[in-house]
């Protein structure tokens, strides 16, 4: 029998996939980008579904939250417009689609028939933020110190390529 | 009980989709939105690994992986902005200086 | 037999000559150089002279080893001098005639501005054909057989500023590299066949060896490509055609080189590998019939030319071939005696036509020239003298050579003795012709003042004024003791002695002859001397009583005469067969075509057609960033697809 | 149940575990060290001494290495591994963060380029490499492999007044992060398949078990993902538009440095997980590299284009050394690829060094056109580019021919005739267009007005220090082939019985699926 | 004694005498003069320290002499091995000889980067040594290698007018060629055990054939080996090459090219192709022998029509190199002995031609033979020298050419007669195509009054010129000195092909 699990599942399911295609579809970046929160939201919905109660706060707030944010703030910035068809689109519309159609199904196909049939219940492994935080600071500490260098670089390529340029070079004196 | 194969077909079909937007989008941020949408697929199929293997770290990739992805945004978000200054433009297709 | 320690002083001497000559003779002065270029070879005369003295003719072969020269592996071949009866007449020969050709040579180019180069040239020669018939094995005997051809190159092209004169050179070179090449082979197949050159050797591994009278073995192979070489160096047919052009050069040449030693050397190496064609029939054969041919053929071309030098060049042409004859119907003895006898007439012959040429201011065309014997009674009285001794009258040189020919031919077949009878009639005729138009009648030449032509010419000296008029002494001298010697050298034939001489060298095998009756030799004898005689009358009435017979006969003759006065387009056919073919194709077809064309446009066309890809590939950069993501995915696809392949494969 | 300060003082790291990141904490000190000091001094001094100070980082660096490599094991609970293998590279890749530091003085004088974010970014960039070069947990790569790139990414763009420049800084960002994504989930389906993300785990449980398709479908992924990194054909196709809009130190680092960590990473990938079914990939990804790399650059007229196609090709030569299947085998190949690596470093970092320099203002002489008749206006320039243009052909007495023999004479020892073939073709082919170059300087007389500097001080010492690598690899390449050796050994002998960390065991508090 | 001590480090000092004077001009002042004289010095030194080995030379005595064997690196096991036998010493001596008389002709002729000019020569002698005296095929493939920058340098630098594509073409082809021969040594390196470059270890491990599917190989790898040398030497059809470099190559560079450089080709097939891979030399010597014999005629004929004197003397070559294969394919001692022989008086006297071309182009600048004529009487002593030269290579005996030229064809014929008539038409065909060509230039009437005033042979020029008249001469009258030496090198390298050495008997 269908069980709520598998419900929920569904419906999660479909309004990423749903939110996924319309942000192909879209022609609007805006309306793409709005489709994109769509399914972080979906997705955040089953990663509760299976207990990742934590990663889904956190796909909510700083994901959806923070990082689209930031998309939108750029979209509206350079207030960019319809993106108009090209003579490369169509191609890629032609290969591309179908493509990736193919692939993914490929991809599906192999992991439905191969990959371990084990199943998973409702919040099957619960992510507190306890235990999270605990192993983000035994096991993972220097990936998750090294993660703020990232973030440091991030910080400055922004800041250096988003500021304004120097003036044109000098031409070097010949001698 | 849901089979954890439906969540990797699920995280597949995000991923495929973010390729095909990667290949089809002009506008150089929707592209880049391909991109996240590519790595969310990445993160469910995290999850549910992790769930499959009564494993946090699975969990715990997510997490880098959204710092990742924040990191990429902001050092993306600043080049688009740099491009367009240079080119007043965001389709993909107009920035082809450098070619052959 | 008595040791000749300073043998191999004969050939260095005139070396010596020439290297003299040539480092210090441009700055010496002429008496220096003519010093130096007589005393060497006078030198070489003499000591040529001491050994014939203390020779005896039951001496074995005398071997003087010098040094080594080519060692490779068991193959050896050393600068060795081999001395028996055969090379020490050739030896007094090239020595006796070489020094007399000197002398007059001093007086002929006493003008000549490049005066040390000639003697240099000469004293060269010298050197090289002395290695020639003191050679100890075949490899020596092509040292010199290549050097003396260097030297008529060098001395054909006397005059290079002259085109004729330059090609001609040219022409006796390669003609003669063609003969080489035959040489060449025989003598690699000798290697293999007996693993040695040396003579002795080589003749003892043959002595036993059968006769290949029903097939054609390996020596017949041998003997037919020595006679290759043979033809190249003797001008014999197909190869006889750089003769007649290397009159271009100084007269002394053509005596010493194209008329009494180089030419002869084919007959001397035949000769020496006797041992070879004895057991060789069929190449003895081929070497007759050449012979034979050559004789006639040049023989008739004689009769119609007008150049003095051209004649007797044909002349020579024929009498090697009767030479040859002789060798091919196995006298060879008798070749190397009317060898010998040839030398002096031969020579006698041409250093009057020099003097003449001379005389009358470096004409050489008869038609100008006659009525010279008050002119120069000298030349004239020597000259007759050959051409009795060339005619066969006896009891000059030429008849006691050419008649053992004759008989020795006829022993062979009726048919060699037939054409030989026949050439001999000719001979006496275009002689006596020759003879007639230049001394006899009156002087057509026109009365030469412009000595600077002449001089520009040939650069022969002639004391400025018009007559014709005698050489100096220097120039006589050799005319006189040629002319002594074609009277009376002949007599060493007499009763056989030259043969019984020889007869260590070439064997009992020609002892047969003494066994056929006598009488018939005495006919034979006695036709040959009626042929010259006809020949004589015949020239009489056509040149000195009637002179306007022969345009009419010419005229009669039409195109025949024609053919024959071009020598039968000869040096057409083959231009026209071999040299523009090979030159045409080499550039058309070798040159352009295969090189320029086949291989080096491959080898572009490989680098253009890199270049074209590259190009393509460069369009894989389409500068969009899309399809860079396009292969990226497409190569992504196909390297998952793959990878899943393999993975439920197993 | 510990105590949160119980946690944060379980959190401090031990002594041996910090001593086996030191060269990261020294350079990431450093690096921000120059950014603090970045606002302080002015625009006119700022270039030189934050260089000064960026070297001397990249020194210190190198000596903390040294010091690192006197305590080798494991650290941070198995996500580091220091053994010769990832000591090599880090002395790698400082090495070459240095010379490009030493070659960039000048340039940034001359283009008026930020000094200390450029030099924040390359240290910052070079902590991320020797990440990836010692990491043995694939996440920890992965952090390592997206800060090398973001930092690359910040620094292609840095001319900033150049299209050119931001162009390819987004393709390189656009397409890099594309090409991640493909790596990080072939990391995910490898976790979903062994249940782990540390390289010695999963090469136990692919050992052990049976090795299911998943498991190829993560190798295929992680593939694409780093055969972008070094890029390997197909998926080279950023490389030339990359390295042309980029500057030309950049070039020179990005061309070397992340390339060399990224073949760390593949190394590791391929041998010491011993990746599954990787033959045919590789055998095809290094023939159609060799290939399209050397034929593109035939007749290319801008030198960085050029030398971009080079690279490709030399990335193809270097994976000649990846198709190995036999340990044997493997313990060459991995020693020629690390020993190819440090040659491609010497002598590609002074090409692009003599680039940059020769390149001037706003890079105005980058085509061929511009470098006619150096041979006579500037001798020992010419005859430095020479040096390393004859290294890459790979002429005997360079580093680069003994990286190309050692590739390839593994290769012959593997039975690899027809790579072999395809790849002695390829390098001769390849001769042409860096014969092309000499050509033009020493056999063509200059058409164009073209100025030339005397070499500075800094440039000088680093042109000098590659030159020195260049020869020293080629005249007594044995030292360093030992070690790359002894390090191939103990990349493929792998702890086998390692005790499993914490991050494998079901959580305690783990539970039960309903 | 002294030479026992000096012995061992002879062919060092012998191979890099040259680099060191190089190294030091490098640092001399750009003062023409004096670095002309310097290198002058240089070479000169060089060929006086070669002359210690024929000198010290044990003749006779088969294998490699004077030799030193250090280990290089560890791994790859490349060792610093060199010696040299009767074979190599010659070409050694040929080289050092050669390149004094190349200072000495390119005294004047060179004005411009005069430094650069004698640098590269003198690291192109070292390189040139280098690879007769390396028994390490490392070593050999690294001086092969390392002989192809400063020619193409020679070419492209102070060439003529299509200099940059004559020595594009010319590096390209050798490399191209030379990659497989690289192919093969690698092979070869890694099937060895214990792996080696060694000449004599990888013979000695073929020989007792443990090399793992040598036999399966060899082919390719004989191939590989040939192909390489079959460009340099240049086999016909590989010779294109030759002519384009020849016709621009400045005057020192195509008397090396043509002297030395062309025998590094006719050498490795001697030692390698021979040495390694007998039983193939011996399955692929009718195929090889053909294209030699095609190469004699073909480059005869094609030189007899050049309108460019370099070029006819550059098909020459082609030709004569044409001799060279063919005796050493022809297995037997004569013909080894022949194509060694050959090899030197080729070196000498095409190096001789190059060298008075190159005095013509020095006063016409231009190589075109229709330009001349007539040039003897202007200029007598250099038509005399000219004359001597064309002879030597005519074959004339008594001079250097006759002695190799009878030896490879009475070799070739004793293989297969067929192939040594065809090749002895060569003798034709070179006396056709120089002799005309020396006609078109010195005889006849002065057709271009310009060469009126033609200066003739000056001292420099002479002194380049006569030692390889000299030479030529020596080496036409007493071959026993070289042949001495090499006799015994070459029935060591023909034993070294055992099911042959009863064909050798008796030659």
């Amino acid at each position: 029998m269908i069980s709520v699990h598998l419900i929920l599942f569904l419906a999660f399911g479909a309004i990423a996939v749903a939110g996924a295609v319309n942000l192909l579809v879209q022609r609007h970046p805006i309306n793409s980008a709005l489709s994109l929160i769509a399914v972080m939201a979906a997705l955040a919905g089953e990663y509760l579904l299976l207990g990742a109660e934590f990663v889904a706060a956190v796909q909510v707030i700083v994901y959806a939250g923070a990082i689209m944010v930031l998309f939108v703030f750029v979209i509206m910035l350079l207030n960019a417009g319809v993106e108009e068809h090209t003579k490369g689109s169509r191609v890629a519309f032609l290969f591309g689609i179908p493509g990736m159609l193919l692939g993914s199904l490929l991809v599906g196909w192999v992991v439905l028939r191969h990959s371990g049939t084990g199943s998973v219940g409702i919040g099957a492994l619960p992510g507190t933020p306890k235990v999270i935080g605990n192993m983000l600071f035994h096991e993972f500490l220097l990936p998750f110190e090294v993660t703020s260098i990232l973030i440091l670089i991030a910080i400055m390529g922004a800041v250096v390529l988003a500021s304004k340029p120097p003036s044109a070079p000098a031409e070097k004196v010949k001698d | 009980m849901v089979p954890l194969s439906y969540y990797l077909v699920l995280s597949g079909i995000l991923f495929a989709c973010g390729v095909t937007g990667f290949l089809i989008k002009r506008n150089i941020i929707s592209i880049f939105m391909s991109i996240e949408l590519m790595l969310n697929g990445v993160n469910l199929s995290f999850v549910a690994f992790a769930a499959h293997w009564q494993l946090l770290s699975g969990q715990i990739f997510v997490f880098f992986v959204m710092v990742v992805a924040a990191a990429e945004a902001a050092v993306g978000l600043a080049i688009i902005i740099a491009v367009y200054r240079t080119r007043e433009t965001l389709n993909v297709d107009q920035v082809n200086l450098l070619k052959l | 037999m008595t040791q000749n320690p300073y043998l191999w002083l004969i050939p260095t001497l005139p070396l010596a000559g020439a290297a003299i000559n040539g480092f210090l003779g441009r700055r010496s002065s002429k008496t220096a150089v003519s010093v130096i270029a007589l005393t060497f070879p006078g030198l070489a005369f003499v000591l040529a002279l001491k050994i014939a003295l203390g020779f005896s003719s039951a001496a074995a072969p005398y071997v003087f080893d010098l040094a080594h020269w080519i060692r490779s592996g068991s193959f050896s071949a050393d600068f060795a001098f081999y001395l028996d009866q055969l090379s020490l007449v050739m030896l007094l020969v090239v020595t006796g005639v070489g020094f007399l050709i000197h002398l007059y040579s001093v007086g002929y180019m006493s003008e000549d501005p490049s005066y040390y180069r000639f003697f240099t040239y000469l004293n060269l020669f010298m050197f090289f054909m002395l290695m020639l018939v003191l050679a100890n094995n075949y490899l020596m005997m092509f040292i010199g057989w290549e050097g003396v051809g260097l030297a008529s190159y060098l001395l054909i092209g006397f005059w290079f500023t002259k085109d004729s004169a330059a090609s001609a050179g040219k022409k006796a070179f390669i003609v003669n590299r063609i003969g080489d090449f035959g040489f060449l082979i025989g003598i690699f197949l000798i290697i293999q066949h007996f693993g040695s050159l040396n003579f002795t050797e080589v003749f003892s591994k043959v002595q036993p060896l059968a006769s290949e009278t029903s097939s054609a073995g390996f020596l017949t192979a041998i003997g037919i490509l020595l006679m290759v070489g043979a033809c190249g160096k003797s001008a014999q047919i197909p190869l006889y055609v750089w003769l007649p052009d290397a009159m271009e050069g100084p007269t002394p040449v053509s005596a010493l080189i194209h008329a009494a030693t180089m030419v002869t050397a084919g007959v001397y190496m035949v000769a020496r590998s006797h041992v070879i064609f004895e057991r060789a029939p069929m190449a003895l054969t081929v070497v007759a019939i050449i012979g034979s041919l050559t004789a006639l053929f040049a023989a008739t071309i004689g009769i119609t030319q007008t150049d003095i030098k051209k004649v007797l060049a044909y002349s020579t042409v024929s009498q090697l071939g009767y030479m040859f004859m002789a060798c091919g119907v196995g006298a060879f003895s008798a070749g190397i005696f009317h060898l010998m006898t040839h030398a002096f007439f031969k020579g006698l012959l041409f250093l009057g036509a020099g003097s003449v040429i001379h005389a009358v201011g470096g004409e050489q065309d008869m038609r100008k020239m006659g009525g010279l014997k008050s002119y120069i009674p000298v030349t004239f009285g020597t000259m007759f003298i050959a051409t009795l001794a060339i005619a066969g009258i006896p009891p000059l040189a030429g008849f006691w050579s050419k008649d053992e020919i004759l008989w020795k031919a006829y022993q062979g077949s009726w048919v060699y003795w037939l054409i030989g009878v026949t050439t001999a009639f000719i001979t006496s005729f275009y002689m006596f012709r020759l003879l007639y138009m230049t001394f006899f009648g009156d002087y057509h030449g026109i009365q030469v003042d412009d000595h600077g032509r002449a001089h520009a010419v040939h650069g022969h000296d002639d004391h400025g004024h018009g007559d014709p008029h005698e050489s100096p002494l220097v120039m006589l001298i050799p005319l006189i003791v040629l002319a002594v010697l074609s009277l009376f050298g002949g007599f060493v034939g007499w009763g056989n002695h030259f043969q019984h001489f020889l007869e260590p060298v070439f064997g009992g095998g020609e002892t047969t002859a003494e066994a056929a009756s006598s009488l018939t030799e005495k006919l034979l004898m006695g036709v040959s001397v009626l042929v010259a005689a006809a020949g004589w009358l015949l020239a009489y009435v056509l040149y000195c009583a009637r002179p306007e017979l022969p345009q009419k006969i010419a005229a009669s003759l039409g195109s025949f005469y024609d053919a024959v006065l071009n020598k039968y387009y000869v040096d057409e056919i083959y231009a026209k067969l071999f040299v523009k073919p090979l030159v045409d194709g080499s550039t058309s077809i070798l040159w352009q075509g295969v090189d320029r064309k086949v291989i080096d446009d491959t080898v572009n066309n490989a680098a253009d057609g890199a270049r074209h890809i590259s190009d393509e590939v460069r369009h894989m950069q389409s500068g969009n960033l899309r399809s860079y993501a396009g292969w990226i995915a497409a190569g992504a696809a196909v390297l998952i697809a793959y990878m899943i392949w393999l993975g439920v494969g197993r | 149940m510990t105590t949160f300060p119980a946690m944060l003082v379980q959190a401090i790291p031990q002594g041996e575990d910090s001593i086996r990141i030191l060269p990261v904490l020294v350079l990431s000190g450093f690096g921000i060290v120059v950014m603090l000091l970045d606002p302080l001094v002015d625009e006119e001094k700022s270039q030189k001494t934050l260089g000064v100070i960026a070297f001397l980082g990249t020194l210190a660096g190198l000596a903390a290495t040294w010091y690192m490599a006197q305590s080798p094991g494991l650290a941070f609970s198995r996500t580091i591994r220091v053994d010769s293998f990832s000591v090599f590279f880090n002395y790698l890749v400082i090495a070459i963060a240095a010379v490009v530091i030493l070659s960039s003085f000048e340039y940034m004088a001359v283009q008026r380029i930020r000094a200390g974010e450029y030099y924040a970014l390359i240290l910052f960039g070079v902590v991320g490499m020797s990440l990836m070069s010692s990491a043995v947990e694939l996440v920890l790569i992965f952090i390592g492999l997206e800060i090398s790139s973001i930092s690359t990414y910040i620094l292609a763009g840095f001319r900033r007044n150049e299209a050119s420049s931001s162009e390819s800084s987004l393709k390189y960002f656009l397409l890099g992060s594309f090409a991640t994504a493909f790596f990080l989930y072939g990391v995910a389906l490898m976790f979903g398949a062994t249940g782990s993300t540390n390289i010695d785990t999963i090469s136990q449980k692919l050992q052990s078990g049976p090795v299911e398709v998943l498991v190829f479908l993560a190798m295929a992924l992680m593939f694409v993902g780093l055969g972008f990194k070094v890029a390997a054909a197909p998926f080279h196709v950023w490389t030339p538009d990359v390295y042309e809009g980029a500057p030309a130190p950049v070039v020179g680092f990005m061309s070397t440095a992340p390339k060399a960590a990224a073949f760390a990473v593949l190394l590791r990938v391929v041998f010491a997980i011993n990746a599954p079914g990787r033959f045919w990939f590789l055998w095809a990804a290094a023939a159609l590299s060799m290939t399209i790399g050397n034929v593109g650059a035939l007749v290319q007229n801008n030198i960085k284009r050029l030398l971009a196609y080079s690279s490709i090709a030399h990335a193809g030569y270097l994976l000649v050394a990846f198709a190995m299947t036999t340990p044997e085998n493997s313990a060459t190949g991995i020693s020629a690829a690390m020993f190819y690596t440090a040659a491609y470093a010497a002598m590609n970092v002074g090409a692009f060094a003599v680039v940059s320099h020769f390149a001037n203002a706003g890079e105005r002489y980058v085509t061929l056109e511009d470098y006619e008749g150096l041979g006579r206006s500037s001798p020992l320039l010419a005859a430095t580019l020479t040096i390393f243009l004859l290294s890459l052909i790979g002429i005997p007495m360079t580093g680069g021919f003994f990286a190309k023999f050692y590739v390839f004479s593994a290769a012959l020892r593997a039975n690899l005739i027809w790579l072999t073939l395809i790849g002695v073709v390829n390098s001769a082919i390849g001769a042409y267009y860096y014969l092309r170059i000499i050509v033009v300087m020493y056999m063509r007389e200059s058409r164009k007005e073209v100025p030339v500097t005397p070499i500075p001080f800094g440039l000088g010492v680093a042109l000098a220090i590659s030159i020195l690598a260049t020869l020293y690899l080629g005249i007594l390449p044995n030292r360093v082939l030992q070690v790359a050796q002894h390090s191939a050994q103990n990349l493929l002998a792998q702890p086998t019985q390692a005790p499993p960390s914490i991050a494998e065991t079901p959580h305690p508090a783990g539970i039960p699926a309903q | 004694m002294n030479i026992d001590h000096l012995s061992p480090y002879i062919l060092t000092l012998v191979t890099f005498a040259p680099l060191a004077g190089a190294l030091l001009l490098v640092l001399l002042p750009r003062r023409d003069r004096d670095i002309r004289i310097f290198s002058l010095v240089i070479s000169l030194l060089t060929f006086i320290l070669s002359l210690h080995l024929p000198v010290h030379f044990h003749r006779g005595q088969p294998g490699f002499q004077f030799d030193i064997d250090k280990q290089w690196i560890a791994s790859p096991n490349i060792h610093y091995h060199m010696g040299i036998d009767g074979i190599s010493m010659w070409l050694v001596v040929l080289t050092t000889f050669l390149t004094p008389l190349c200072v000495l002709i390119s005294w004047k002729s060179v004005h411009d980067r005069v430094k650069e000019f004698f640098i590269l020569l003198l690291i192109l002698e070292t390189a040139l040594i280098g690879v007769f005296t390396s028994l390490d095929l490392f070593l050999f493939y690294f001086f092969w290698e390392a002989t192809l920058i400063p020619m193409a340098l020679l070419i492209g630098v102070f060439g003529h007018e299509r200099k940059v594509y004559a020595a594009v073409k010319f590096f390209m082809y050798t490399m191209i060629a030379s990659v497989f021969m690289l192919a093969a040594i690698l092979w070869l390196y890694a099937h060895t055990s214990p792996a080696s470059f060694d000449f004599v270890e990888i013979q000695k491990q073929m020989r007792a054939g443990t090399i793992p599917n040598f036999p399966a190989a060899a082919q390719w790898l004989f191939l590989g080996f040939f192909l390489a040398f079959a460009v340099k030497v240049p086999l016909f059809p590989f010779h294109t090459w030759l002519p384009d470099a020849h016709v621009e190559a400045p005057t020192a560079g195509s008397v090396l090219l043509a002297g030395v450089l062309l025998k590094m080709g006719t050498y490795g097939m001697l030692r390698f192709n021979l040495g390694l891979f007998p039983e193939q030399a011996r399955h692929n010597a009718p195929w090889i022998m053909i294209l030699a014999l095609i190469g004699i005629v073909y480059g005869a004929l094609v030189a007899m029509v050049q309108p460019n004197m370099k070029k006819l003397i550059a098909y020459s070559s082609v030709s004569h190199l044409g001799f060279v294969v063919l005796g050493i394919f022809s297995f037997t001692q004569s013909g080894l002995n022949g194509a060694m022989f050959v090899m030197l008086a080729h070196g000498i006297s095409t190096g001789g031609l190059f060298m008075l071309a190159g005095i013509l182009h020095e006063r016409r600048h231009t190589y075109e033979i229709s330009e001349f004529g007539g040039l003897a009487a202007p200029m007598p002593v250099y038509a005399t020298s000219y004359l001597f030269i064309v002879l030597a290579s005519v074959g004339l005996p008594l001079l250097n050419g006759f002695v190799g030229e009878f030896l490879v064809l009475s070799g070739a014929f004793r293989n297969r007669p067929i192939y040594g008539i065809i090749a002895a038409t060569g003798i034709i065909w070179s006396a056709g195509y120089l002799l005309w060509m020396f006609q078109r230039v010195f005889y006849g009437k002065v057709t271009n009054p310009v060469n009126n005033s033609m200066a003739d042979m000056i001292g420099f020029e002479k002194a380049a010129v006569w030692p390889c008249i000299v030479a030529a001469l020596v080496m036409g009258v007493a071959p026993i000195l070289w042949l001495g030496a090499i006799d015994p090198a070459v029935k060591a390298a023909l034993n070294s092909v055992p099911e042959l050495v009863s064909k050798v008997v008796g030659q």
